[in-house]
Formats: C-alpha cells, structure tokens, sequence
C-alpha cells in the first residue's frame, strides 16, 4: 500500500501535514467505522466547533476523499458510496436556490441533522473515554478478595397448638367417628379377580348373559361387597370388549348390560 | 497497567545509595495500604508480602498493629492466620453469614396424635402407643418430637423386655401453656368443649358414641400414616 | 474518626405498637453488624437483604449511614451502588494491588462505544446505537457487553415492531464507581444540549443511518466493526 501512496499527485494538497494527515486517511481507510465516524474525522480538519462545522465543506472534503479512494483503487464500502452520493446530493441543494416546487427537507435541515449527528457521535466518544477512564472495579477499585459465603439454613420450626393436641386425642379416642377414610379390602373385589373369573366362565356361556350372573355367589348379599364386584365385573366386561373376546349390549337405559362371547369365527 | 496510569500513586524510586529519594508515607496512610490490601487479598499476607508492595521505608508490622487496634471490637478484626494477617468477621457477628429461613410447618397429624397419647398417658411405651392409635409409630415421628424437645424418654417399664418409655417434657408444658399434664382436658371435658363434634369428615358415620374406644380393630395399614400425615 | 460509637448509640425505639418482641440492638451494634456482612460480601448488599439478615427492629439504612462515615478517608470505603452498598478499596491504593487485578479483556472501540449510548440514552434500542453509531451493531457486542453483566434487556419499546431495549446493570454502576445511572459524567450537560434527543432525521433521510435497517444490500457487513475495533 506503501507504492500506491507515492503515486498521489503531491500539489493537490498544500501542506506537508495537510498531506500526511491524508495519507493517513486513505491508509487506515478501512479503520473507520463507517462514513460517520469518517466525516468526524474529516470535520477535525475544520478545526472548529462541530456546531459550527461547514456542512458545505464536509461534504466536499468527503467526496474529495472516496475521489482519491477512487483513483487509488481502494476498494470502498458501499455506504461510503452510498454517504457519497448522499452527500453530493446535499451539496446540490446547499449551493442550489430552493426549488418551491420540491417538498421535503430542505438543504439547511438536512445539513443541520447531519451535524447534530457528528456532535452526538463526538459526545458520546468523549463520554466513552471518561467513562473508561474512572476507577474501575478489578483496575483501581477492589472488591473483597475473600469474600464469606451467606450459607442458608433451613430451620422448620412446627406449631401445633394445645387445640390441635386435644383434638387429636380426642379423634384417637373417638375413632369411629373421625377415622380417615380407609379401602376397607376386605369388601373389594378387584378388576383382575373379576377378569380371571370371567375368563375362565366364558366358555361355558354360548348365549347372551347379564353381566350380573358373573357376580360370585358370596359377592351377592352384602351391599357393600356386591357393589365393587358389580363395579369390578362391568370394567373387566369392558377390558374384554377391548381385548376383542367379547361383546356388551344394553337394550334401554339401566337395561342389564348382556355379555355373549366372540367365537373364533367372529373375530376378524 | 494499573500502577501507571494512576497519577496518584508515589512511584517509589530508588536512589543510587538504596536511599528512597522521597520519604515513607506518614503511618496514617501506610495503615490505609494495609487496610487496602488485607481487604482485597484473598489469601492473608504477611507484613513481608506488605511491605514489599508498599512504598519504600514503609513500616507494615506497626501499621498492621495500628489496624488491629483500630479493628478492635469492631464488626470486622485484623487477625493472625499464622504468621500471616486477614481481616475476618467477628466471631460474635458470625450468625450474620448464615441466613436463617424459619419456615413454620404444622405438626402432621401423626406427632400431634403420638405427643397427645404420651401426654394423656405418660409414661408410654411405644407398643402402648401403637395400641391406642392403631398404627405404628414411625422412627420419625418419636426422632421429631424428642428434637423439639416435646417428650423425652421416661423410666424402663418393668414389663417383660423392659421397653422405655416416653414422658412430656418442661419444654412441652411451657409451649402449650400448661402447669403440669394433668391439666390436660379429659374427654368429657372435650365433649362439653365442643371439640368432639366439631370436623365430622364426610361420609356415614354412626353418631358420636362413648370414649371406649380402645378397640382398634380395623387398624388401618401401616403407611396410613404417611399417607395421611402432614 | 468516630470511635466513640458507644455513646452516640440512641436508644433503640419500639414501635409504637409494641410489636417488637425484642428490643432492636443498639446503633453501633447495627453498625457492626453492616460492617461485617458489607465486607463479607464480594456482591453489593440493598439494605433490605442486610435488613433480612439483622435483628428484627434493625435500620440497616441508618447503619450503613453510620458505617460510611467511618470510612470515609480510609483505605476502603462504603460506597453507593444503584440501590446496594459495597465496600471497595479506595481507588488512589490501586498500585498496591497489581497481584489482584483482574486482567479485563481489551474491549473494541464499538464496544465501548455501544456501552456509553447504553449507558447515556437507556433504555435504547438497537436501531438507535445503529443511528448515533452510523454502523450496523454487531451481535458480537452486544452479547459480550451482556456477558460481562453491564448490560441487560431493558422493557421493549412501544414503537411499531416493539423492539427489545437495553439497560445498564448494577455490575456496570459498581465497575465504574457509579452511584446511580444519573451520575454518569456529563449527563446533564449532554441532555442540556439535546444530544441525548432521539432526533429524527428531516424527511427521508437515504443515508445508511436510516434507522430502518432493513435494506440490507447497502448495510455493511455485521461483523465488519469487530474487524476493525481492537
């Protein structure tokens, strides 16, 4: 990159350090972080306030650059380009009487956003720099080296009260009245004792039964006894509906649900 | 590239002789160095380690003495770890560094029907316990009670197998505002009370009958009360 | 200095409801008691979770108050933190500390950057670091100002598309010794300035500042700050 800086025609740049200045512009051309940062760097040049740089004269110093980019052959970014043409469009409208038939911004608006842009990015670059300059935690400021864990400990602390002490003798005592509710297994008889049992009876039944007749004998008198056993014999009716080796029929509601078994021809 | 760019930093030079070409820091500041340092080590240092980080013709023993002494009954000390120096929380303020989270939880229905039966019945044997309750006592329960300090255990009964026996304790009485456990209501009292009556649970249950009640024979199975407790 | 806590020590008070079971500890008891969990602690403390730690009828507040004083002028000091306090050495001991400082990764120019516009225009959108910034902002920056904790995702703006925004954390207050967001250098004087205004662009603005972002042909490539950016 060296050589292609000596080709640079030195007259079109009056001074020595106006020159180096350039030279290491077009250099570290790709060190810039967008035509913003770019036009900040080229408003310096100005040597003003940034509320008084001269958008006119920015504009041509940028476009003079990506010129010179140019003719180097430095490959530029397209939004450089695109800033380019932004720019040489802002510059027409700069120079150019106000035309009442064109809406829109006019040159001075769009100039002075384009400054207050430069000015914010310059004041936040400041603030950046203070900001990184303070004591820093870890740098100039440090935080306890050993610090003390706060450890948890869980301590449950149970209440009862003297009520809840009588009232749980009191329900010891008084068992049957407060006793929790207890699967008496005596009095049940499960689907798989259910399930066995019919298994073993549906060979024997060709016809259409009630369910009901799959009931144990001794399941039958008490109430209690002959409910879970009417409950356990209808779910292994269902569970054998499912398994394909029977099928239920109810005529009307609360009608006995009847049971006949699938011969082997009946099954698909 | 922290000392270098702090303007404020006496960068100690030394001169030709091994003279220090500016004067030790006043010992005011030098106990500021130490302070600083035991503060962000996270090893304890020795006034050795110190004073090689101070500047030159600093004293780090006598600053670290003025330290402890500015320490002293404060929530923080200076200590000696060895022949090394830390800065430790007080031992009197240690239960700051562990936090405590109370969480209350009421007594599951098994302990609150164990600790009433001893109550009721002291001395009690665990069998005994089991007998009037129906179910067995758990390890945890009887473990639970005797943690809070609610029974303790009692006199051997002089039984075959001599089993223990369990008592309510000072700590129970006081908790339950009661002078001796003989001011435990009876059943009668209950009765009168309301508290017999009162929750009956759902389902057909004959009517209240008489404090008889030491037939269990439907025992419920033994992990009822877990199912049931707490 | 205030040695002389014992004496200045008020009389703890008790509500006037009476509801503290226990009288609060006096003062500098208080005072000891933030001092040894502010220097146990490597993390900022909010008075509340120093409050939570303390005796009941403890003003945590007030102590840190007190302890702040003390050390005002020593080697560490009580400092502010957003809504917490923490004990930090005092910046002008840094040279001491070469053996503990933490070798901080060399953020990039678009990182440091990004922080400040975070830092000074928060809540802040993308779109708007994209609009000061002139460049498109790499997902690279924001994750690892996400990662040192500086930070976090702020509510999402009511503007069309409801863009995430981002805000600083406490850690970011606590690593450039900031006490509150408000305190950061400068603040007012930019805001005086209208430089923390989100200004529109007049009319349609073509250039690549256009917050709209969408028209990617023209948008740099994403990771062509990091590229440049040490």
């Amino acid at each position: 990159m060296a050589e292609t800086i000596d080709t640079t025609e030195p007259d079109q740049w009056e001074s020595v350090a106006e020159r180096r200045a350039a030279e290491a512009l077009i250099v570290d051309v790709d060190g810039f972080e967008g035509p913003l940062d770019l036009l900040l760097t080229l408003s310096r040049t100005q040597k003003v306030d940034l509320r008084k740089v001269s958008v006119l004269m920015l504009a041509e110093q940028y476009l003079d650059f990506v010129e010179k980019a140019r003719s180097l052959r430095i490959e530029l970014a397209a939004d450089y380009l695109v800033m380019a043409a932004w720019l040489a469009f802002l510059k027409s409208r700069l120079l150019l009487p106000p035309d009442p038939e064109e809406d829109g911004p006019s040159g001075e608006e769009l100039a002075a956003h384009l400054a207050f842009q430069l000015e914010r990015l310059e004041a936040m670059r400041a603030r950046a720099a203070q900001l990184m300059a303070r004591d820093r935690l870890g740098r100039d400021r440090f935080a306890r080296g050993l610090p003390e864990t706060v450890e948890t400990a869980r301590t449950v602390r149970y209440t009862a009260s003297l009520l809840d002490l009588m009232q749980g003798y009191a329900r010891i005592r008084t068992r049957d009245e407060f006793r929790p509710f207890v699967m008496d297994r005596d009095a049940v008889l499960t689907m798989e004792e259910a399930l066995d049992r019919m298994r073993a009876m549906l060979g024997y039944s060709g016809d259409w039964v009630d369910i009901a007749t799959f009931i144990p004998e001794d399941w039958r008198r008490d109430p209690k006894r002959r409910r879970s056993a009417a409950a356990s014999t209808f779910a292994a009716s269902l569970e054998l509906v499912k398994a394909g080796r029977v099928t239920l029929r109810q005529e009307d509601t609360f009608a006995p649900i009847k049971l006949k078994a699938r011969g082997a021809d009946d099954q698909r | 590239m922290t000392s270098d760019d702090s303007d404020t930093a006496p960068a100690p030079e030394i001169g030709p002789g091994g003279d220090s070409l500016f004067q030790a820091p006043p010992l005011a500041e030098q106990e500021r160095m130490v302070e600083a340092m035991l503060f962000a080590s996270s090893d304890p240092l020795t006034t050795r380690q110190m004073q090689d980080r101070m500047p030159h013709g600093s004293d780090a023993a006598e600053a670290v003495q003025l330290l402890r002494k500015r320490y002293a009954g404060r929530g923080v000390n200076v200590v000696r770890v060895g022949d090394a120096w830390a800065i430790r929380t007080a031992p009197d303020l240690s239960f700051l560094m562990s936090r405590e989270t109370v969480e209350t939880r009421k007594l599951s229905r098994a302990a609150i029907e164990t600790l009433a039966i001893i109550a009721y019945h002291q001395p009690c044997t665990r069998a005994e316990i089991e007998e009037i309750r129906g179910v067995s006592v758990s390890r945890g329960t009887i473990d639970l009670l005797m943690e809070l300090e609610w029974i303790r255990l009692g006199r051997r009964k002089m039984t075959p197998g001599r089993p223990v026996t369990y008592v309510v304790t000072e700590a129970f009485l006081d908790h339950f505002g009661l002078e001796s456990p003989r001011d435990l209501p009876g059943l009668k009292e209950l009765r009168e009370a309301g508290l017999l009556d009162s929750r009956p649970p759902p389902g057909a249950f004959p009517g209240p009958e008489g404090d008889d009640g030491d037939d269990a024979p439907d025992a419920p199975p033994e992990d009822q009360e877990d199912m049931f407790g707490r």
